[in-house]
Order: C-alpha cells, then sequence, then structure tokens
C-alpha cells in the first residue's frame, strides 16, 4: 500500500474530532429546528435535549476517565435544590446558578477527593451512598428543603425578556447546554487533558509513570462534569417547576445516565448523547404499550449490551464502518 | 512417562515457547535449566494445564492432556510444586495437606499419607495448626511440596523449589527431594541452583528463548561450559 | 405508491373535518399504570371506568358519549408532563389525574400556564389547591379534612389530652403531621412526640419504645397501607398502649390489606377515610358492586374518588353546553353532586381554591371489618372506646 | 562525574521478609548501570523503589544532589526519571501514537507538538510506520519497544529499562541495545535491569548484583562476571 | 428513652442485625472468590421473599418451612446466573461486571413486578405478632427466630467451610486461584457453587424477614445497599467481618432511631460506611480470608 510509505502526521483522534466537530455542529443546527416541526413534543424535546447533556457530561468521568459514578443523580439533586432555594429567596438567578455550580464542584472536589483512592468497585459503592446520603438529608431536613413534599419554584423572572416557563425557550436552554457539554467532551478527545484521562482510564499506575497525576486529573474530570450535571438540574428543575428528593436524588436517576452512556458507547464524544436519543425516544414510543415492562426491558438492554456489544451502539457501528473502509494509515502487516 | 512435543505457547499476544519439546521416563529425575524469561515456568503451566497452549501436543502416560483443565490434569498423576510455594495464606498447615488429597481417588487413603507427610517433615506436624501466612519460606516450601504428594502423584513437578530461600534451606530443600526421589517418585524439576541439581539429574534439558538448545545427561551437562553460558546468558 | 398517498390524504382529512354531534368527548387521564403507584393507578382507572359507563349509560353528555384517553405516566414526574403535553395536543378540553402528589404538583404548574382545566382526584398534598391555581380542582379531601374529622372524634372524649404522632417521611405523612399540630395546638393538646419514618424496611421497636415512655392518650399515625400493618404489629410487641390509634392520614389504614395484615393487631385502630361502601352515600353500595366487577378486586377508596371526579367533570360539561376548556373551567365552580362517594363541590374555603370541602369518614377495625363511625349522619355503627391495654385483650383471647 | 542517582542504606520490608536490605550504589550522570541478580534478588523492588511506586522502609534516594526519598511516580516523572515495566503496560485502546503521546504530554502541552514529539521519538524507534495501530494489536517486540518510547517521551535525564530485552529474538536484542546506545549518546543516564547477562555485560559501564536484597558485588562487567560470589549466587554452590 | 427502652432497643438491633449478617455473608463470599460485587443482591433476597410469600399464600405453607424450597432455587437461580451471565465476562473489565448484576437486578426486581404486581404484600401468620418477656425487654417472636436460624444457617456454613472437602476448596479458590486448581478443584465449578450459596443466603434472609416484615418489588435496592454497608463495616471478603458488620449496622439503626432521628436512620450506616471507606478501606474488623 502506497499510502503506508509516507505516515500520515496526524493522529485517529483528530481527525476523529474534525469529523465529530461537523457533526455536532450539524446535530446542533438540526436540532435547532426542533420546536418548529414537532411543537406538540416539546416535554419530550426537552427532556432529549438536557439528557444527552447529562450523559454526556457523566461520560467525562464516567467514561472517559473510567470512574464508574453510580452517584451523579447528586449532582442533579444539588443543582436543582440550590437553584431553587436560592431562587425563592429572591437571589438574581444568575447569582442561584452560580452557586448551584459552585455547590456541586465543591461537593464534587471533597467526595472526588475522599473516593478517588478507591479503586473500581468500591468507588461505585461509594458514589451511591453520597447521593444516597444527600437524599435522606433534603428528605428530612424539611426547614430548608421542604423536606418530602419537595419544592416548589416561584414565578421566575423573563431572562432578557424570555419566558422561562415557555418550553421553547427549555428547549434552546437545554440545546446550548448540551452544546456545551459535547464541547468539553471534543475537548477532552484531543487534550491533553483528555489523553491523561483515558491513560488513567487504561492502566493507572503506567500513567503515573508518565509524569500524570491521577487524583488531580480525576478530580478535574469530576469537577467539570459535576459542573455540567449541576447546569443540567437547575434546569431540570426550571423544567419539572416542582420536585422532591426521591426524584432529583434516585438512584434510578444516576443509573439511566449511565444506561445512555453504555448504549450509546462509553468514552465516545457522541454516544452517550446518541445513547439518550435512542432510550428516550424508546421510552417515549412505548410508553403506553409497554407500561410495567419498561424496567424489565433497560435490564435486558444492559444484559445484553455488557454481554455482546461492550464498546455501545457507536463502538459496533464504528468497528463495521472500519472493516468497511480500513484506516489508511494502516499497513497491510498489520491486519 | 510425559512426552511434550513441540510446544508453542503464548502470554496474551505476546509468545513465550517456539516448539520446546522433552520427555520424562518413568522413575528419572528430569531437570529443565535455563535463564529467567526462557519459557520454563511458561512450559510448566501448560503441562499442569494453567495455561492452553497454542500449538503442540503432550501426552502423558500415552494419553494426550494438552486440553484439559488444571484439576483433571493432577487427577491423572502429575502434582505440581509451582514457582513461589503458592499457599492459601490464612488456612491452616492441615488444611493445605487435606486440600493436597481433595480429589477423590485420593481421599480414601488421606489419613495414611496425612500421617506419612508428617513422618516426611516432622516440622509440618508441630506447625499443623497454625496458618500458612506465619510460616518461614522454608517450612512454605515443604508444605508446598508435602501438599503435592498428598495426591498421589506419578509425576511430581518442581517448579525453582529454592527460589528466594536462605542457603542453608536451600540445601535442606534439596535434600528432601532426594529422598522423595529415593521413595521411587519421577520428577520433573526446574532450577536456577544447577551446579547442586544437575547432580541428581538423570537427564537436563537447557531451554533458551522458548526453544530447547542443549539436552544430556545432569553430569554431561553439568561440565558443559555451553550450560553456564546459556544460564548466565552470557 | 400514488395510492398510498391518497390513504394518507384521506386519513388527513378525515381527522380534520369537523366533530359531528355523534363523536364522542374524549377526556384525557393521566394515572400511574406502570411503575411504583401502579396499583393506584388501577384504581383510579376503574372509577373512571365506571363513572364513563354510567354517564354512557344515561346517553352521553351533550348528547355525545364520553370517551377517556389513558396516558400512563409510568410513576415518573418526567413521563407526566410527556403525557400532558400530549393530551393537550389532541385538544382535549379537561385532564384528570395523576395519582401521586409529586406528579400531580409538576402538572398542575404546567396545565395552568396551558390554560388547560386539571381535576384531580386522589393526591392528597396540602400544596396542589392552596394557593391553588384557577385551573387546578380536587376532589379528594386534604389531610385538613382528615385532621377535622379525627379531632372531632377526639374531642367526644375528653379524658384525652396527649398526643404523638407517628407518621411516614414522605409528603403525605408531613402534610398529616402539620394538620396535627395545628389541630393540637388550636384545641390545646400536648404533643409528646413527634416522628417520621422512611419508607422500606422498617423496624418501628425503636420509636415505639420511645413514645412508650411519653405515655401518650392518642397515637396518631399516617402511613403507606405495608407500613401500617406492620406498625401496629409491633406496637403489640412492645406493648404501647394508648387509648386510641388513630390514622389520621388516610392511606393504609383504610384498606382491607390492613386487617388481614395486621390481623389482632388491627383490632380498635381507627382512620380517616375517604369513602366506604358501608357509608350511607346514595348508590355507594351499587358502586361497590360495580367497581368490584370492574376489578375483580377488593376496590378501594382512590376507585371511588376517581368515580366521583369523572362524574363532577361530565356535570361541568353539560353545565358549560360546550367542551371549551374556559367554559368548563367556569362551570365546574358551580358543580355541586351528591355522588356515591359522597358531595362534590368546588371551592375556596381557608385558603384552599377549587378544593371539594367533603368531609372526611372516620371507621374503625371491629371484630376484623370496617365500620363507619362518623360523622353520625352516615355512620354504619358505634365507636369502641378506650381500647384496651395488650395485656387485657391477650387475656381475653 | 556528576551523580545522577544516589542509594543510601535502602531498605524495604513486606510483612516479615526483607525485600531489599541496606543497599548502597551510586550511578554518575551519562552513565550506564547494571542491576543484576538471580530471580527475586530484589531488583524490581529496588526499581520501583527508586521510581516511586514503592515508599522505603528506611534509606533515602537522591536524584541529582536532591532527597527524592518517598515521592510520588509522577513527581519522579516530572523530575526526570522515566521508567518500563517488566510486564509491558501499553495502553491498549489508544493507538501506538497515542500511547507515546501521553507521555509527550509532559514537556509539550499543545496537541500538536506533542504529537511531533512523538512521532519523533517513533521514528528514533523505528515505529513511525505503526503509529497508527492500536496498541492492543502488536506484537510483544512491538509492545516492549513501544514502553521504551513511552519512557522516552517524557525526555528523562534518568531512565530506568526493566527487562526490555527479555522475550525478544536475537536481531530484535541487537535493534534494542542499538537504541539503548544511541540514548545514552543524548545525555541520558541509565539503570537497566535484564537477566541476560549479555546485554548487560556488553552495554553496562559498571555492573551492581543483589541477592536476598542485598548488593554482593559491584565493579566493571568483566570483573562481576568472575566473582565467585556472583556465579554462586546464579548457579548455586556445592556447599550450602 | 430510659435503661429498659434502650435495652430493648439494643436488642431489637442485635436481632435485626443478625439477618444483616446473613445478607452481608453472601454478599462478601461471593466477592471473595469471584471478585465481582454483586449489585443484585438484595433482588435475589426479594426473589426469595416472594417465593416463600406464594407458597404460603397457595398452600399456607410455613414461611420457615419454606426454606426448603427457596434454597435449592436460590442455589439453581444463583449457579445459573453465573453459568450463563457473569463466567462469560469474568475477565472483562470491572464496570462491565458492576453493570451485569446491576442489569439482573433490574431484571428480577421488574419480573416481580409483572408477577406480582406493585403492591406490598404481607403474610399473616399465628406467630406474626406473638412477643415474649425476657424480665421487662419484649421481644417479636418471628425475629427471634430468624435469628436463631440465622445463627445456625451461619454455623453450618461455618462448618462446611472449614470442615468440609467442598468448603476448603472455596476458601482455597478465594485466597489462591490457581494454586486451588493444581490441587485437584475445578475452580470453574466452585464459582457457581459459591455464587449459588451467596444467593441461598440472600433469599434464605429473604424469608427469615417475611413474617416480621413485608414485601414489595423493589424492597431488593434497599437491602442491597445494607449489604454494602454491612460487608464494608466488615472488610470486603471476610465473613466474620461481615458477622460483625451486620450487628453493628442493626445496633446502629436501631439505637439512632430510638434516640429519635427517625428519619436519618438510614442515613446513619451509609455515613458510617464513608467514613470506614475514608479511614479504614479493609474494613473495621481486618480482611481476614473468606
Amino acid at each position: 500500500m502506497s499510502e503506508a510509505a509516507t505516515p500520515v502526521l496526524r493522529s485517529q483522534r483528530v481527525q476523529r474530532r474534525a469529523r465529530a466537530a461537523l457533526g455536532i455542529c450539524a446535530a446542533i443546527a438540526v436540532l435547532a429546528f426542533y420546536p418548529f416541526i414537532l411543537p406538540r413534543a416539546l416535554n419530550f424535546g426537552v427532556s432529549l435535549v438536557l439528557f444527552a447533556a447529562l450523559a454526556t457530561a457523566w461520560d467525562l468521568i464516567g467514561g472517559w476517565a473510567g470512574q464508574l459514578s453510580l452517584g451523579h443523580a447528586a449532582f442533579v439533586g444539588l443543582g436543582a435544590y440550590t437553584f431553587t432555594l436560592l431562587q425563592r429567596a429572591q437571589v438574581p438567578m444568575w447569582l442561584a446558578l452560580l452557586a448551584a455550580v459552585a455547590a456541586c464542584v465543591l461537593l464534587a472536589a471533597v467526595w472526588g477527593f475522599i473516593t478517588f483512592r478507591l479503586r473500581g468497585a468500591y468507588f461505585a459503592l461509594a458514589s451511591i451512598a453520597v447521593a444516597e446520603v444527600l437524599r435522606i438529608v433534603s428528605n428530612n431536613w424539611s426547614s430548608l428543603t421542604g423536606g418530602p413534599e419537595g419544592v416548589s419554584l416561584q414565578d421566575l423572572p423573563p431572562l432578557f425578556g424570555l419566558d422561562l416557563y415557555d418550553r421553547r425557550v427549555e428547549f434552546y436552554l437545554g440545546l446550548a447546554l448540551l452544546f456545551v457539554a459535547l464541547m468539553s467532551a471534543l475537548y477532552v478527545a484531543g487534550s491533553r487533558a483528555g489523553f491523561y484521562l483515558e491513560a488513567i482510564r487504561e492502566d493507572q499506575d503506567s500513567a503515573m509513570a508518565l509524569g500524570v497525576n491521577p487524583l488531580r486529573v480525576k478530580l478535574v474530570a469530576f469537577c467539570a462534569s459535576a459542573a455540567l450535571t449541576s447546569l443540567g438540574g437547575c434546569l431540570y428543575g426550571i423544567y419539572l417547576s416542582f420536585f422532591e428528593p426521591q426524584g432529583v436524588y434516585a438512584l434510578d436517576l444516576s443509573i439511566q445516565l449511565v444506561l445512555m452512556s453504555i448504549v450509546g458507547g462509553m468514552g465516545t464524544i457522541t454516544g452517550p448523547a446518541l445513547g439518550a436519543l435512542v432510550l428516550l425516544a424508546f421510552q417515549e414510543g412505548f410508553r403506553n404499550l409497554l407500561q410495567q415492562r419498561s424496567l424489565l426491558i433497560y435490564g435486558i438492554v444492559i444484559v445484553l449490551v455488557v454481554r455482546y456489544a461492550p464498546d455501545g451502539l457507536s463502538g459496533r457501528v464504528l468497528r463495521l464502518y472500519r472493516r468497511l473502509w480500513p484506516w489508511p494509515s494502516r499497513s497491510p502487516s498489520a491486519s | 512417562m510425559l512426552e511434550v512435543r513441540d510446544l508453542h505457547a503464548a502470554y496474551g499476544d505476546a509468545p513465550v515457547l517456539f516448539g520446546a519439546s522433552l520427555s520424562v521416563k518413568e522413575g528419572e529425575i528430569v531437570e529443565l535449566v535455563g535463564s529467567n524469561g526462557a519459557g520454563k515456568t511458561t512450559l510448566i503451566r501448560c503441562v499442569t494445564g494453567l495455561l492452553r497452549r497454542r500449538r503442540g501436543t503432550i501426552e502423558f502416560k500415552g494419553d494426550r492432556i494438552e486440553t484439559h483443565p488444571a484439576h483433571e490434569v493432577v487427577d491423572r498423576g502429575i502434582a505440581c510444586v509451582p514457582e513461589g510455594r503458592q499457599m492459601f495464606p490464612s488456612m491452616s498447615v492441615e488444611e493445605h495437606l487435606l486440600l493436597g488429597s481433595y480429589l477423590r481417588r485420593a481421599r480414601s487413603r488421606r489419613a495414611e499419607n496425612l500421617s506419612r507427610a508428617y513422618e516426611l517433615f516432622p516440622r509440618l506436624k508441630e506447625r499443623r495448626r497454625q496458618e500458612a501466612a506465619t510460616l518461614s519460606g522454608g517450612e512454605q516450601q515443604m508444605l508446598a511440596i508435602a501438599r503435592a504428594l498428598m495426591s498421589e502423584p506419578r509425576l511430581l513437578i518442581l517448579d525453582e523449589p529454592s527460589l528466594g530461600l536462605a542457603p542453608v534451606v536451600v540445601g535442606q530443600v534439596f535434600r528432601t527431594i532426594a529422598e522423595i526421589r529415593k521413595l521411587g517418585m519421577t520428577i520433573l524439576l526446574v532450577e536456577q541452583n544447577v551446579q547442586k541439581t544437575l547432580r541428581m539429574a538423570d537427564r537436563a534439558y537447557v531451554l533458551e528463548s522458548g526453544r530447547v538448545t542443549l539436552t544430556g545427561t545432569g553430569s554431561e551437562l553439568l561440565g558443559n561450559d555451553l550450560v553456564r553460558k546459556a544460564y548466565l546468558a552470557l | 405508491m400514488r395510492l398510498r398517498l391518497f390513504a394518507i390524504a384521506a386519513l388527513l382529512l378525515c381527522a380534520s373535518r369537523p366533530a359531528s354531534p355523534a363523536d364522542p368527548i374524549r377526556l384525557g387521564v393521566i394515572t400511574s399504570r406502570s411503575g411504583s403507584f401502579a396499583t393506584f393507578g388501577a384504581m383510579e382507572v376503574a372509577g373512571y371506568n365506571v363513572a364513563a359507563a354510567e354517564i354512557n349509560e344515561k346517553g352521553g353528555v351533550l348528547g355525545r358519549p364520553i370517551e377517556l384517553l389513558i396516558e400512563d405516566d409510568a410513576s415518573n414526574q418526567n413521563a407526566g408532563l410527556a403525557a400532558a403535553e400530549k393530551l393537550a395536543g389532541q385538544n382535549v378540553p379537561v385532564i384528570l389525574g395523576a395519582f401521586a402528589s409529586s406528579i400531580t404538583k409538576p402538572l398542575a404548574g404546567y396545565l395552568s400556564r396551558l390554560k388547560v382545566p386539571l381535576v384531580n382526584t386522589n393526591s392528597a398534598d396540602t400544596s396542589i389547591t392552596k394557593p391553588g391555581s384557577p385551573y387546578v380542582f380536587r376532589v379528594g379531601q386534604t389531610t385538613d379534612a382528615y385532621a377535622d374529622a379525627s379531632f372531632d372524634l377526639i374531642k367526644s372524649f375528653p379524658d384525652l389530652k396527649t398526643v404523638a404522632v407517628l407518621v411516614s417521611n414522605d409528603a403525605l405523612g408531613h402534610s398529616t403531621e402539620a394538620s396535627v399540630r395545628e389541630k393540637c395546638k388550636k384545641l390545646g393538646y400536648e404533643i409528646v412526640g413527634a416522628q417520621a419514618y422512611d419508607r422500606g424496611l422498617t423496624d418501628f421497636r425503636p420509636t415505639l419504645n420511645g413514645f412508650k415512655s411519653a405515655h401518650p392518650d392518642v397515637v396518631a399515625l399516617s402511613s403507606y397501607e405495608e407500613d401500617a400493618a406492620t406498625l401496629l404489629r409491633q406496637a403489640k410487641e412492645v406493648s404501647l398502649s394508648p387509648k386510641m390509634f388513630i390514622a389520621v392520614g388516610a392511606t393504609g389504614y383504610a384498606l382491607p390489606q390492613f386487617i388481614t395484615g395486621a390481623g389482632d393487631a388491627a383490632e380498635y385502630v381507627f382512620s380517616a377515610s375517604p369513602w366506604r361502601p358501608e357509608a350511607k352515600f346514595p348508590g355507594a353500595q351499587d358502586l361497590y358492586k360495580r367497581l368490584v366487577k370492574e376489578l375483580n378486586a377488593e376496590p378501594s377508596h382512590h376507585a371511588a374518588k376517581s368515580y366521583g371526579g369523572l362524574l363532577a367533570v361530565a356535570e361541568a360539561i353539560k353545565k358549560a353546553g360546550s367542551t371549551d376548556r374556559e367554559a368548563i373551567r367556569k362551570a365546574l365552580r358551580e358543580v355541586k353532586l351528591m355522588t356515591a362517594f359522597g358531595p362534590v363541590s368546588f371551592e375556596d374555603k381557608n385558603g384552599f381554591k377549587n378544593q371539594n370541602p367533603a368531609p372526611s369518614l372516620l371507621i374503625q377495625v371491629q371484630k376484623g371489618k370496617f365500620v363507619v363511625v362518623w360523622p353520625k349522619e352516615v355512620a354504619s355503627g358505634k365507636p369502641a372506646y378506650p381500647t384496651p391495654p395488650w395485656e387485657k385483650r391477650r387475656e381475653s383471647n | 562525574m556528576a551523580v545522577a542517582l544516589s542509594v543510601r542504606q535502602l531498605r524495604r520490608d513486606f510483612g516479615g521478609v526483607r525485600a531489599v536490605d541496606g543497599v548502597d550504589f551510586d550511578v554518575g550522570q551519562g552513565e550506564i548501570v547494571g542491576l543484576i541478580g538471580p530471580n527475586g534478588a530484589g531488583k524490581t523492588t529496588l526499581f520501583n523503589l527508586v521510581s516511586g511506586y514503592l515508599r522505603p522502609t528506611r534509606g533515602t534516594i537522591s536524584l541529582f544532589g536532591e532527597d527524592v526519598t518517598g515521592l510520588s511516580p509522577f513527581r519522579l516523572a516530572r523530575r526526570g526519571v522515566s521508567r518500563t515495566f517488566q510486564v509491558v503496560r501499553p495502553f491498549p485502546r489508544l493507538t501506538v501514537l497515542e500511547n507515546v503521546m501521553v507521555g509527550a504530554f509532559l514537556r509539550e502541552r499543545a496537541l500538536r507538538s506533542a504529537e511531533g514529539e512523538a512521532m519523533r521519538v517513533l521514528a528514533l524507534l523505528g515505529m513511525e510506520r505503526r503509529a497508527h495501530e492500536p496498541a492492543s494489536a502488536l506484537t510483544q517486540a512491538a509492545r516492549k519497544r513501544l514502553e521504551i518510547a513511552k519512557a522516552l517521551s517524557l525526555r528523562p535525564r534518568l531512565l530506568l529499562l526493566d527487562e526490555v530485552v527479555s522475550g525478544l529474538n536475537e536481531s530484535e536484542v541487537a535493534a534494542t541495545i542499538e537504541i539503548i546506545r544511541r540514548v545514552r549518546e543524548g545525555g541520558v543516564t541509565i539503570v537497566i535491569v535484564e537477566h541476560i547477562l549479555k546485554v548487560i555485560m556488553g552495554l553496562s559501564d559498571r555492573v551492581v548484583v543483589l541477592d536476598h536484597g542485598k548488593k554482593i558485588a559491584e565493579g566493571l562487567p568483566v570483573t562481576v562476571a568472575q566473582d565467585p560470589q556472583v556465579v554462586a549466587a546464579y548457579l548455586g554452590s556445592d556447599d550450602a | 428513652m430510659d435503661l429498659i427502652g434502650f435495652v430493648q432497643t439494643v436488642a431489637s438491633g442485635v436481632l435485626t442485625g443478625g439477618v444483616y449478617a446473613m445478607v452481608g455473608i453472601g454478599l462478601s463470599l461471593i466477592f471473595g472468590v469471584m471478585r465481582i460485587v454483586n449489585f443484585a443482591h438484595g433482588e435475589f433476597m426479594a426473589v426469595g421473599m416472594y417465593i416463600a410469600f406464594a407458597l404460603f399464600r397457595s398452600f399456607h405453607l410455613d414461611p420457615y418451612l419454606s426454606l426448603v424450597v427457596v434454597a435449592p432455587a436460590g442455589f439453581l437461580l444463583g449457579a445459573f446466573v453465573e453459568r450463563v451471565l457473569l463466567a462469560p465476562i469474568q475477565n472483562a473489565a470491572e464496570h462491565s461486571l458492576i453493570l451485569m448484576t446491576v442489569g439482573v437486578g433490574l431484571i428480577l426486581s421488574n419480573s416481580l413486578l409483572l408477577i406480582f404486581g406493585a403492591h406490598p404484600e404481607t403474610i399473616y401468620t399465628s406467630y406474626s405478632t406473638r412477643t415474649v418477656a425476657i424480665g421487662p425487654v419484649t421481644l417479636s417472636v418471628p425475629l427471634l427466630v430468624s435469628f436463631a436460624l440465622t445463627v445456625i444457617v451461619v454455623a453450618g456454613l461455618f462448618l462446611v467451610l472449614t470442615r468440609t472437602d467442598l468448603g476448603r476448596a472455596i476458601r482455597a479458590a478465594a485466597q489462591n486461584r490457581d494454586a486451588a486448581e493444581l490441587q485437584g478443584v475445578d475452580t470453574r465449578f466452585v464459582q457457581t457453587a459459591v455464587f449459588g450459596i451467596g444467593i441461598v443466603l440472600s433469599m434464605a434472609a429473604g424469608v427469615l424477614l417475611l413474617p416480621a416484615l413485608y414485601v414489595f418489588p423493589t424492597v431488593g435496592g434497599i437491602f442491597t445497599l445494607k449489604a454494602f454497608v454491612v460487608t464494608v463495616l466488615g472488610g470486603m471478603g471476610s465473613i466474620v467481618g461481615a458477622i460483625w458488620g451486620g450487628l453493628l449496622l442493626g445496633i446502629v439503626e436501631s439505637v439512632g432511631a430510638g434516640l429519635g432521628a427517625t428519619g436519618y436512620r438510614d442515613a446513619f450506616g451509609l455515613i458510617a460506611f464513608l467514613l470506614v471507606l475514608l479511614v479504614r478501606p479493609q474494613g473495621l474488623f481486618g480482611s481476614s480470608h473468606v
């Protein structure tokens, strides 16, 4: 093969990233027309962009860094509660948003500092415990959080003249968040930080030998993931306009984010968002039909994906794509 | 009794053996020598069934065993004292010996074999209730040998029994091996300490980079400068 | 290909043609058909179906039959909102639902903004109608109504002075506790203990033991059904013997499962209850039979409330004379019905908005059966009081 | 000659076992020092101590005159210590180039320059043609070489090589030796652990011999190979 | 709380803790041998509860007697799951194993939901509310019986592990897999057996709790968390540790709730769990092997 003689001085990753960047822009552009195309399915649209963003944010730590957090609902809940409670206390909205992000980043820093010393299953176990403790506290500290009765947003002042309760406004806010989340993933995919995250995931000891400080890198990724997730939590709070500890701190919510990433492909730029689309469309499409069976089918999906497509759907698609169009730079001897 | 032919093996994608062959006849003591990384332990792992070979055959008493899992290989009569002794750290000395006779065919004479093991290693009897983790290196090595004998093997494989032991203890271990040999046991020995063990060996094989490069009787090889070179990899 | 296009065009034409008088009136229903509230969702659906059948048997409303579009909220807020949007998009004049307060609250906010009237039949949370919204109506009683009835009974026994409260750690429980505290303050009862517990694996013994040393006259409760039976069994175990056990929050103790689950420990326990077939409301027994037939199982009060709710909606459409949402919303406030569930009307009172002021019943387990003991007008028996201590009961066994 | 690495009275216990027992040695700047000894002598433990993967029970390690005892591996890496692992550890899901880039990022923060640096290292090792293959697809020999490439990508001052030629065939061994020589010419100090003494003897300026965790000999390769104590350690002795 | 109340509270904590211990032992045993954290452990327990419930409902079989059915059923179910779902991926990344058990848990709890409905179910036996008085302290008969059976089961497990060939093979496989193979132990079989035994313990614990509690399809999640807490307190993989961990959790919860923070009851255990992970990841009771 003649290409093999002249090595391409660009890593696959950079090329992939360029392709993904184009794809993201195209997808966001198409999605921007959603409210005009499906004006009667805006609730679905909002949850779609919101969960796609949340799953992408989860994947920063779960997929790229390989730290299986089963407690990301903690950030959704803490973000939503901080924002809502401050907003009720007449704090300006932007300040409330900022505080929500700050609270989650702080939580992530402390939580990560304590539990990143643990590996694998212990980290996953601890993450469940953190979200559960927050749930229990929110449930019982009624004077602050409203307890199990939950909390509802007061009337939100318009933001730049836009009504925040208008589903279209919420949709575009969610779309913006999704864009930011995807851009973060894109950045991770082609930067030093991303290389370090993947190196830690693949082999932490070997990464350390190459000058990577695992605790620091993981903490940064965790905090970034927490910040994005908290913004998603705020939006989720606005969208629901009423929520309770049981709902926003639920283990089910955390698992749903993980599931979206797995189905779409962990540690890929667009996989988690794709997974969110597939799962939510499936769920909404069959809502009345499946009824009780929906979670059962979730379970079966997890088992099948783990067993037969551990790289997720996009991994499968990618492999098929590579089989059809092998990498140009790959020397024949290697295959 | 044991016939290894053209054995190829790898760890994951890393090939280690490139067509090694050797044979052990009933009643013999055969030694396998070679520098580290030559593939000695890999060969042993293939014979005992802990590692699946890539290519080649392993025959024991006329039956092909290369695809058998380890526990079936033991059942056929090959016992192994693995490299690094491989204790069960929080099990007692006696429990190790009882496990040694885990196989059904060895269970019926368990009591008998147990007392024989204690006869052979009186030190173990003193420590029968002690956990393996608390034993000294030499004691652990003795226990590993005694444990292997409990399965009433026809062939005993010893992988680097002197590894990491103080010189005085090494002497004890070799004396024990000699004693076992006197009982009529067929032995395949992997050792680094060639000076001492080649004297005991009926025959020996030199393994270099996954291939057998030299073979002969123990005393032949003992004087052979090539062995020294192969071993020191000079 | 061309044929198919024609077919689609024809379908579209059919869909958009103006409603003829025989067209059914489609009403939206959102309830939990799956997930953790599915059992209650089934009760609601049964109630709605029985009511719809009854209305249609009598010729429907405005000469048109009623058809229910039932959407599942999967016991989940997000799915509930998606369902609401879908129904609103199908131009239903009214939506009934949802079961759980946690799902009803986001629905209430959302549908108010869309100006779609929401008639809720079973959610108990105070805040749904207090302060409420002009578009949100509730048929079921609030915890305040339960507390009113309970304290009417407590007041009638002057030897009762102290109260201990044990509620589930959720919206209903907290609402109940607040109502009880308010009543106690107003009527001068002393609260000697108050605890909330989490649902799920529950060992109440430590808490009950804690109460025991405070010697309350009344133990006021609010629990879901599973906890109710366990709680009374454990009260028996630790011999917590107040003069009265009364379930102010009316979920678990008013269900038949409580009696089967708690066995003899259920005896003498009072409970507020939104509805019982024994209550002397017109057609109550008949409703009960129809519900049993529909469900093939023992119906609960949830089904009766949903039944009452749909009748009220039909009445409002009749009064409005159209299926216009605003007209129906105004007409709902005019509704004054007496049903087999009890009276239904929507009033603004004590800070509530569009709340059915129906009183709560009080029932008591007597010899393994529920007996309606309060209010006297509809009662089927007399209260058994005081509750004998557990030791005495054992002797009598 | 300035001292690159200095180890003093280094000791490490695992439970009751003393794996490294009071070892002293110095490595001069630009030197290649071979570390040899029979299996279980404590060579890998010593490597893990020097590269920060284990904390010494007692003793000190200094690097270019600074005490670095107890520093974590990545801090040492930033100070110029680079190591390979006996059991090679590529990042399997990354390509060869990306594997090396992880290390290159230590000195080059930007993606492009890290890529260039990694490519340069791969070219040095004759691996540039395999840059875009996933590391999991490499043969053992190529993995060993990738391991060296990763270590070199840090532009180390002190390179610790743990059995980088074992398992290679003769021509591969020769090529690797050539690479190591070239690296040294670039001014890098090298400590090499190897079982194949031929390699050590040919490469090293000096040799340190360990047995049972203790240093039993040190000196020129030729002298050490003749040392009866060393021969006994390897081949065993008659009198024991 | 007065002294008698306190003693009473501790006593009921110990009794509940015994059952926690049994759930934890199963989890710990599985982890010790297979290095798998079974996120479906509580769901298996719920399955056990429902089998006992169904047998009681249909045949009026006493829940304690139903152990005779539940134990072999549990072993078969566990062995099946291990063979078909876990064994094929045993060398996969750790998160795959975790997710696989999460998936199994979802399947189990939702199958229960489909079969039995979301409705919580209780059984009422003649002894459900019976108590015995020891001095001023009254204790629940079902809890006492459960505790006694737990003690018997755990003691039996200990005997099996220390006195039988299978038990020694299990411990050997947990401590050194290859060496166990070299003694003739079929470690594939041992893994299957261990997962089966772990599930039997979990399901048996469910049966023992049934007369004192109630069951609903998602009850398992709560117990999975409790089992984690128990095993981490005691040290993952340690059976003795799981016993102490279970008792400790039972007492901490009980006393905490008794002192007037009923709502925070579950939080106590979780916070203790996080603290232990922080300070002593190997558990409070050392890390002695299976």
